[in-house]
């Protein structure tokens, strides 16, 4: 781990002269290493602790550790190889390469380090690498890095406040030995602490009060950056998320709420039903993709936080696998859109369209893409939600699951308003000779959507990692053979469904070949009520897709205007202070008073 | 080998079975609808006409999507239905479970719904965009019932339930008859009849989806359609009805359908906001109802 | 020998008067001389009675382990201003005379003697601030800067009345405690006004955002440390340390209003000038939070004084000569500039970072858990305005601007930024010192000793 | 009972500061607050009966009262004249570059100005 | 509204001087002085044990200036006044720095007069100031009230001719003059071993030639400050000479 580490160092400042000298070749460098260091990852044996550089044996490789390295660096891996192409759009791109080398150093430092300040360490270098590549992107993304700092600052220092709460108690930073003591700690302390430590995790993935951000940042970052923040940076909070619930005996620390659902847990879980309300109503509203799929991140990590806070040995399980689900799907659908984007310069929906008769290749990615967000079999993303479900039913959560169900009926809306918009349709007459992404692009896109398939299909290679984390962390781990997915409330099998499927298909092709062909006519050959069509990019339905269900929830309450409304009255105060200073000496003279006053009336 | 041969001729089953009677069953819709209109109406037969009729003819394409959106459209819901059990006819005994059940019945809507914006027609596309609106609508108090019915019966297989019922030799809609209300209400969107009907709103949007269809295209969709049709009354008489027999099974099939064909034929369109705010405050509310009972155990 | 640290300068300064042309090449040499002197050949702790009067009658010049590290740094920062700075020829003889009475003021051990280093002191801070026709700023720091030093005279002077002699050990020690707290309560407020704490640093923002590029850079990095060591001096072991709430209380009222007042600033010069008052702020809290005795809260407030005061040596710097241009002709400056900020923040492995992670653990275990609460979350506002500003220079559009660092600024504040990385990486090298020094700070016993030897 | 005297000079110089709008004013005000701290100054070493501490034929012998804050006294005249030399330099300025020496017309004069 | 607020800064303050300050002072005109480190100022013991000193008479004292503010000031704590000097440079320096704004030179018209009397009045004026700087030690007066007459006379003389201007001389003498002072302290230090020491012979109180570096010290002293103000004056009036 720490040799690892050090060569991600030392490949960041290779990268940048690299890149210096040609631009292409410092994507190649990230590719490499994370290659190289997936390798390294995957036949890493768990529970192996390791010094860094001198500092006693701070790292720990969990199998928590392992799971989330290997998301992360499949994420890498194809972001990185995606941009030997795309590279030649980024602004600064010597610091991109060298800074998002770097965030892959902090992110997998995150992942090992058993040590809560080195993990902070490595928290802080990942979040501060992204930080400075996010102003590459749009003209809002200046403003959408000071949101990202700001917010990742407070989930950040509560974070850090809470270790110290820890520290002064035990004098020990091992998360590991913290996790034996704290269960006979006084309520209020058991509380704020774990509410402090898990604040970082709930800023970095978007969860409820701290979900601001994403928004600004996703939608503006550079455009395969995106793909990194949503696949793979959000699953760092997630990571934490998921450390803290699993090592600090939640399950004793808290009074049962309700069917066997701790206190915490059941706060927790509501503030993953707001995040996916949010995440879905405002996703559907977006007309900008990539703020779409934001919000979709919000949700999903509203998701993956609900899967987790169960803590049920089904649900648990189904919460670290929709980690990995919305990685894959996340990376995979923003870096179509940045083939679209590197095609025809735009990320407004009702600004393009028809592109699937041009990019075919991009939008069979984004296609799986959303079928594997949407949960739908057979690909992966299903089966998270199935375990999800599963362990919310049999614990009867009523309420979680009506918003658990809006988020996945809702995600069907607006995944399909991104293809609709911008695949289907009727083409622009601007984007009439636009080409296919470069190849380089594609390879990715296609290797994410076979393994999408292939683990929707053939999961036990995942549910092998997801049950050694349970078994580490001494849960009851999840059933499984083969391809049978096991739970109390029945199980099901990959395998026969996608056979199924197949069988499906194949009647409906036989039918079809069996039956006369139909004759291709070009799309502007429509029904159109008996009308005359002179444009026929009007005639494309992708402004307010759902307006009429937009209708419902118009006034909603907007949390970004909240804060912003906070803010400004902090300024207000600032300007006060400002005006007192621009005063004379007299005024000066009269706080002195005031000063004066005041220590003559408390002395010390 | 046998175990797969046995497999083959049951889903074979339930296929032909959804294939003759959900036809068969639509014909008598049409004639009984057009009956409570006084009208004279077709014979029972026509849908078979219909359809082969459809199929045979050239039509027109809009591009391979189109073609493909069709396909997985068919593919998808013969895979579902192959799932559902048909009273004591299980295709998989065992992995018939709900969740699987009713999200690979999605694939197909989403294979349509893919297919028919193919068609760049602005018609489908609002169409299509209505359907899953009202989707949102229907599937949560829908869903949060049939949950309910999982948690109080602690299994999420649907036969384990229809076997449930046998033994406790009450029907569920006598238990869970609020739930079997909502149900009932989700179902009539779930088919897309009237009062839900603003999705294919035949005078208003053009018939939506179907707008660009032609010949062999509207052929397989139509069968798509009489399959999801029967998927979905069928997993309501599972569920509520107690299934039963192969043919008390599909009884208590034309009679839920019948009555629905009867609801639809006398109601009027809500438009889609307001199906979508009706589903979200009267049946969800119900469901909870519903469901705040199955928790506390106040179970006839 | 170490009054040579005052005399030298003075002397220089005088004969330079009349040369101006030579004084911006002999300040540099001054201060490379006091450099070499105090490396090279006094060493802590010796002390000098000035003209053969025994303590507490004459005027006592010490030498210890605090005051040492203070004038090495000082005269660094000095030196880092001669190389860095461009000025006109009056000033460096300025310089040198506030090089003299710095070092006057970090070596005396006398009240009165330290009220006269003050005033020169303060008279040279209002001719800085009155650079660039920013007179009115100045005027208004005159006349409150008067007052304040006033207030200390008083306080002085009854120190007199209290005890009979101006040393401060002496004094310190024979007069009766509540007299004592009377009159440091006058020093005290002088001192807050020096230290530039809100509500009495008011002053600060105007002075520091319109002088020259010298004004800010000089106030906010030399100036600041002297007064820091001086507060410590007196107000730790010469009125007999006591934990002082009111200051601890006023301090963080001053933290969170200094930082919302910059994140409120339109322009990069006040912003930073209130930045400037936050980090004093801050580490005034932190110090009133260590007294009594608590070493690890003053070591760790001294790291982050050390970082706050290079930290804003380079900010400062840059944004005088910039005037908040962009960074696009200007690399080094640029890269200077995030570095200190993001120093400035705290982000891992930066000076910065391990200023405030040890500041906050001394805290804790003090059991102090407020001031942890309040440094975190202005570092909340301050990484977000900083960022901003980074971002909105590195990424600014204006093109051709004719603003550039002269290539000895640019030197020193990249060596300076490095410095700040350099020691992220090895905290030790400066928290041994700083440990050091806190383990002095509050010894009065020895202080004594030193001063009185053979004393009457 | 100088003291007394002196604190009201110091308390009279404080309210000139602070009223005055004139700077000028506020100067002189800040220079009555110097000369109340030396008065003050002197009157702590004062000595019922005693001389000025200077041996001379008149005062052969010792009686003198405290000479030390005398010589503080003295410096801090100095100290002060050279604040003031400074301070009226200063308003020299501000009257050229504002024209006045006027607080309020000073702001509006600065509002022209930025 | 103003004046409300001014009224109440003082009232604080006042309240404090009154209420808080003045308890802890010792009643006026009644101080102990055997407590003060004067006593021995006044008695030049600080180093030897007490005797009584008296005028004209006793000799080789520690310190041996009749007037004892003087000793005090340039003697005991001689440092002080070093930095007095400096406060006083620094004031001169800065304005000098200041009036390197200032284009416009202050014009008088010249009278009649003060330009002819100037004649006589000058050389009385400087000779007084001489006067009063080198009986420094023992009567009232030292280099700064010398050095200030000096300077006064400087000013007359600006006023009477409206020509005259101070040239580079006052610099060069404020130079020689500062850091002569210095030098004498460096002088101190080598021979005696600290600085500012006091290395000539004491001599008998009283008279002329006493109390060792006294007098050198305040005569620096003295041209020091005279050069400064006269300085100052000058460039207040004249403004930038380039």
């Amino acid at each position: 781990m720490q040799s690892l580490i050090l060569y991600l160092g030392i490949g960041a400042l290779v990268g940048y002269f690299l890149s210096k000298i040609n631009k292409h070749l410092g994507p190649i460098v990230l590719f490499v290493l994370s290659i190289y260091a997936l390798y390294v990852v995957w036949q890493m044996p768990t529970g192996t602790n390791e010094a860094l550089f001198g500092f006693g044996d701070v790292l720990r490789f969990t199998a928590l550790s392992k799971y989330l390295s290997i998301i992360s660096l499949i994420v890498f891996a194809s972001f990185g190889f995606f941009n030997i192409a795309w590279i030649s759009k980024a602004k600064r791109p010597a610091a991109f390469n060298a800074l998002s080398i770097l965030t892959l150093l902090g992110t997998l430092g995150v992942f090992f380090s058993s040590h809560f300040i080195v993990l902070y360490i490595f928290w802080e270098i990942a979040v501060l690498a992204s930080l400075f590549i996010v102003p590459m992107g749009k003209e809002e993304s200046k403003k959408a890095t000071v949101w990202y700092i700001v917010i990742s600052s407070i989930g950040t220092y509560l974070f850090l406040y809470g270790i110290f709460m820890l520290y002064s108690k035990y004098s020990t930073f091992d998360i590991f030995e913290i996790g034996k003591y704290i269960q006979n700690e006084t309520v209020g302390f058991k509380w704020a602490v774990v509410l402090l430590l898990l604040a970082a995790g709930i800023a970095k993935s978007g969860i409820f009060p701290l979900h601001v951000w994403l928004r600004n940042v996703h939608g503006n970052a550079p455009d395969t950056f995106s793909a990194v923040l949503s696949g793979q940076l959000v699953k760092m909070g997630s990571y934490l998320i998921a450390l803290v619930l699993s090592v600090f005996p939640i399950a004793n620390m808290f009074a049962e709420f309700y069917n066997g659902v701790n206190i915490l847990s059941y706060v927790l879980i509501w503030l993953g039903n707001i995040s996916i309300l949010i995440g879905t109503l405002m996703a559907i509203k977006q007309n900008d993709m990539k703020m779409l799929i934001a919000y979709s991140t919000v949700a999903n990590g509203g998701y993956i936080l609900i899967g987790l806070a169960t803590l049920h040995q089904v649900g648990y399980a189904g919460g670290l696998f929709h980690i990995i689900n919305h990685a894959l799907a996340a990376t995979m659908i923003f870096l179509s859109f940045a083939a679209v984007v590197y095609r025809t310069g735009t990320t407004k929906i009702d600004e393009l369209g028809g592109l699937i008769h041009r990019m075919p290749v991009t939008f069979v990615t984004y296609l799986v893409g959303i079928i594997s967000l949407a949960g739908i079999p057979p690909t992966s993303g299903f089966i998270s939600k199935w375990m999800i479900f599963q362990s919310l039913v049999s614990k009867g959560m009523f309420v979680t699951e009506m918003f658990v169900f809006i988020g996945s009926i809702g995600s069907f809306l607006y995944v399909f308003r991104p293809l609709a918009g911008v695949f289907l349709g009727q083409l622009k007459n601007k984007d009439k000779n636009v080409k296919e992404a470069p190849g380089v692009m594609q390879i990715p896109m296609i290797i994410l959507t076979a393994l999408t398939v292939l683990w929707g299909v053939f999961p036990q290679q995942v549910l092998v990692w997801i049950t050694d984390v349970q078994k580490e962390f001494g849960m009851k781990s999840f059933e499984f053979e083969g391809t049978v997915l096991k739970t109390s409330m029945g199980y099901w099998d990959t395998w026969t469904v996608f056979v199924m499927f197949a069988v499906g298909f194949t009647i409906a092709a036989v039918i079809y070949i069996l039956m006369p062909k139909g004759k291709k006519i070009p799309l502007e050959d429509q029904y159109t009520s008996g009308e005359f069509l002179h444009n026929y990019d009007l005639y494309h339905y992708a402004t307010k897709f759902y307006v009429f269900l937009e209708r419902e929830y118009e006034g909603h309450p907007s949390f970004e205007d909240w804060y912003l409304a906070i803010v400004n009255a902090m300024k207000g105060i600032g300007k006060f202070i400002d005006y007192l200073a621009r005063r004379t000496a007299s005024a000066y003279l009269f706080w002195t008073a005031v000063v004066l006053a005041l220590i003559m009336w408390v002395r010390w | 080998m046998a175990g797969i041969a046995g497999t083959v001729t049951r889903v074979a089953g339930v296929l032909l079975t959804a294939f003759f009677f959900g036809l068969t069953f639509e014909g008598f819709g049409r004639k009984i609808a057009a009956r409570i209109q006084k009208r004279y109406g077709p014979p029972w037969y026509q849908n078979f006409i219909d359809v082969f009729k459809t199929l045979t003819k050239h039509g027109w394409t809009h591009g391979w999507i189109f073609d493909f959106g069709v396909l997985m459209a068919l593919g998808g819901v013969i895979a579902t239905l192959s799932f559902v059990p048909l009273g004591n006819l299980v295709a998989f005994p065992g992995l018939d479970n709900f969740f699987v059940i009713a999200y690979l019945f999605t694939v197909g809507a989403l294979g349509m719904a893919m297919g028919m914006v193919g068609t760049g027609n602005p018609w489908a596309s609002i169409g299509v965009a209505r359907a899953l609106t009202l989707m949102l609508g229907y599937e949560v108090p829908y869903l949060i019932v049939i949950t309910a019915l999982m948690f109080y019966y602690k299994t999420g297989n649907i036969s384990d339930i229809i076997v449930a019922q046998a033994q406790s030799g009450g029907w569920n809609i006598v238990k869970f008859p609020i739930g079997a209300l909502v149900a009932l209400i989700s179902l009539q969107g779930m088919l897309g009849k009237e009062p839900f009907e603003a999705p294919i709103a035949p005078a208003e949007i053009a018939s939506g989806p179907m707008v660009e269809l032609s010949a062999k295209y509207m052929g397989l969709l139509m069968l798509m359609n009489t399959f999801m049709e029967f998927v979905e009354i069928s997993l309501f008489v599972d569920f509520f009805l107690g299934g039963g027999t192969y043919f008390v099974f599909l009884l208590k099939y034309f009679i839920v359908w019948t009555f629905a064909v009867m609801v639809s034929t006398v109601l009027p369109r809500f438009r889609i906001e307001q199906a979508v705010s009706f589903y979200w405050t009267v049946p969800i509310l119900l469901a909870f109802l519903q469901a705040f009972f199955v928790v506390n155990g106040w179970v006839f | 020998m170490i009054a040579l640290l005052v005399a030298v300068p003075l002397a220089f300064a005088f004969v330079t008067v009349a040369l101006p042309k030579l004084s911006k090449y002999i300040f540099p040499l001054v201060a490379l001389f006091n450099l070499a002197l105090l490396i090279g050949f006094v060493h802590p702790s010796q002390v000098i009675e000035v003209g053969k009067w025994p303590a507490a009658y004459g005027i006592v010049l010490l030498l210890d382990n605090v005051n040492y590290p203070f004038l090495i740094m000082v005269n660094l920062i000095l030196l880092a201003v001669s190389i860095s700075a461009t000025f006109e020829e009056k000033i460096g003889t300025l310089l040198i005379v506030l090089t003299a009475s710095i070092n006057g003021l970090l070596l005396t051990g006398d009240f009165f003697n330290a009220y006269v280093f003050l005033e020169i002191i303060s008279a040279v801070a209002y001719i800085l601030s009155a650079q660039n026709k920013n007179s009115y700023a100045a005027f208004k720091y005159l006349i409150f800067g008067a007052v304040a030093g006033t207030l200390y005279l008083i306080g002085a002077v009854s120190m007199y009345v209290y005890s009979g002699t101006l040393n401060m050990a002496f004094s310190g020690y024979i007069s009766a405690p509540e007299y004592a707290q009377i009159a440091g309560i006058f020093m005290l407020i002088a001192m807050l006004v020096e230290l530039k704490v809100l509500p009495l640093g008011l002053w600060a923002p105007d002075v520091y955002s319109n002088g020259s590029t010298l004004t800010p850079v000089v106030l906010g990095s030399a100036i600041t440390l002297a007064m820091f060591y001086f507060y410590s001096r007196v107000f730790f072991n010469v009125l007999g340390s006591v934990k002082p709430y009111l200051v601890y209380i006023i301090a963080i009222i001053s933290i969170v209003l200094a930082q919302l007042a910059a994140m409120k600033q339109k322009t990069l010069g006040r912003a930073l000038a209130y930045v400037a008052i936050a980090g004093a702020s801050t580490v005034l809290a932190a110090f009133s939070a260590g007294a009594p005795g608590d070493e690890k809260i003053i070591s760790a407030s001294l790291v982050y004084l050390l970082n706050d005061v290079i930290a804003l040596f380079v900010l400062f710097t840059v944004f005088g000569y910039l005037k908040g241009k962009g960074f696009k002709d200007n690399f080094v400056a640029g890269v200077a500039f995030s570095l200190t900020s993001i120093s400035l923040i705290g982000f891992p492995l930066t000076t910065g970072f391990w200023a405030k992670l040890n500041l906050i653990s001394a805290l804790f275990e003090a059991g102090d858990k407020l001031l942890p609460i309040f440094i975190l979350s202005s570092t909340i506002l301050e990484a977000g305005y900083l960022i901003k500003w980074n971002v909105d220079l590195w990424y600014s559009e204006d093109e051709n601007s004719e603003e550039y660092v002269p290539f000895g600024a640019q030197i020193v504040i990249l060596l300076f930024a490095l410095a700040l990385v350099v020691f992220g990486f090895m905290p030790n090298l400066i928290t041994d010192q700083t440990d050091k020094i806190a383990s002095y700070v509050f010894d009065f016993s020895t202080y004594f000793d030193t001063i009185l030897k053979g004393g009457m | 009972m100088i003291y007394y005297i002196s604190f009201i000079l110091i308390g009279i110089g404080l309210y000139g500061i602070v009223s005055q709008k004139n700077l000028l004013k506020q100067l002189v005000a800040l220079t009555i607050i110097d000369t109340a701290v030396n008065i003050f100054i002197v009157s702590l070493g004062y000595l019922q009966g005693a001389e000025a501490p200077i041996y001379s034929v008149i005062t052969p012998v010792a009686n003198f009262v405290d000479p030390l804050p005398q010589a503080l006294v003295l410096t801090a005249i100095v100290i002060g004249v050279g604040t003031l030399a400074m301070a009226s330099m200063l308003l020299i300025h501000i009257h050229e570059k504002y024209g006045s020496v006027d607080v309020d017309e000073i702001c509006s004069a600065k509002e022209v100005i930025e | 509204m103003r004046r409300i607020w001014a009224i109440l800064v003082s009232a604080v303050f006042l309240y404090f001087l009154i209420g808080t300050y003045y308890p802890t002072l010792p009643e006026f005109g009644n101080i102990d002085m055997f407590r003060r480190v004067s006593f021995n100022y006044i008695s030049k013991s600080t180093t030897k044990e007490y005797q009584p000193v008296e005028f004209k008479k006793s000799n080789g004292l520690e310190e041996g200036s009749a007037n004892v503010v003087t000793s005090i000031v340039v003697n005991y704590r001689s440092f002080d006044t070093l930095g007095e000097v400096t406060v006083l440079f620094t004031a001169a320096l800065g304005v000098g720095i200041l009036a390197g704004f200032r284009k416009r030179r202050i014009e008088f018209e010249e009278h009649r007069v003060l330009s002819i009397a100037i004649g006589i009045v000058f050389p009385i004026v400087l000779l007084f100031g001489a006067y009063v700087f080198i009986h420094g030690h023992l009567t009232p007066g030292g280099g700064f009230p010398g050095g200030t007459v000096i300077s006064l006379g400087v000013l007359l003389l600006m006023l009477a001719k409206n020509e005259f201007g101070v040239t580079d001389v006052a610099k060069h003498t404020e130079q020689v003059a500062g850091s002569g002072y210095v030098l004498v302290g460096l002088i101190g230090m080598a021979m005696a071993g600290t600085f500012l020491t006091n290395i000539l012979p004491t001599g008998t109180v009283g008279e002329l030639f006493s109390a060792g570096v006294v007098p050198i010290v305040y005569t620096l002293i003295a041209f020091k400050v005279g050069a400064e103000l006269s300085n100052l004056i000058s460039e207040m009036r004249e403004g930038d000479k380039a």
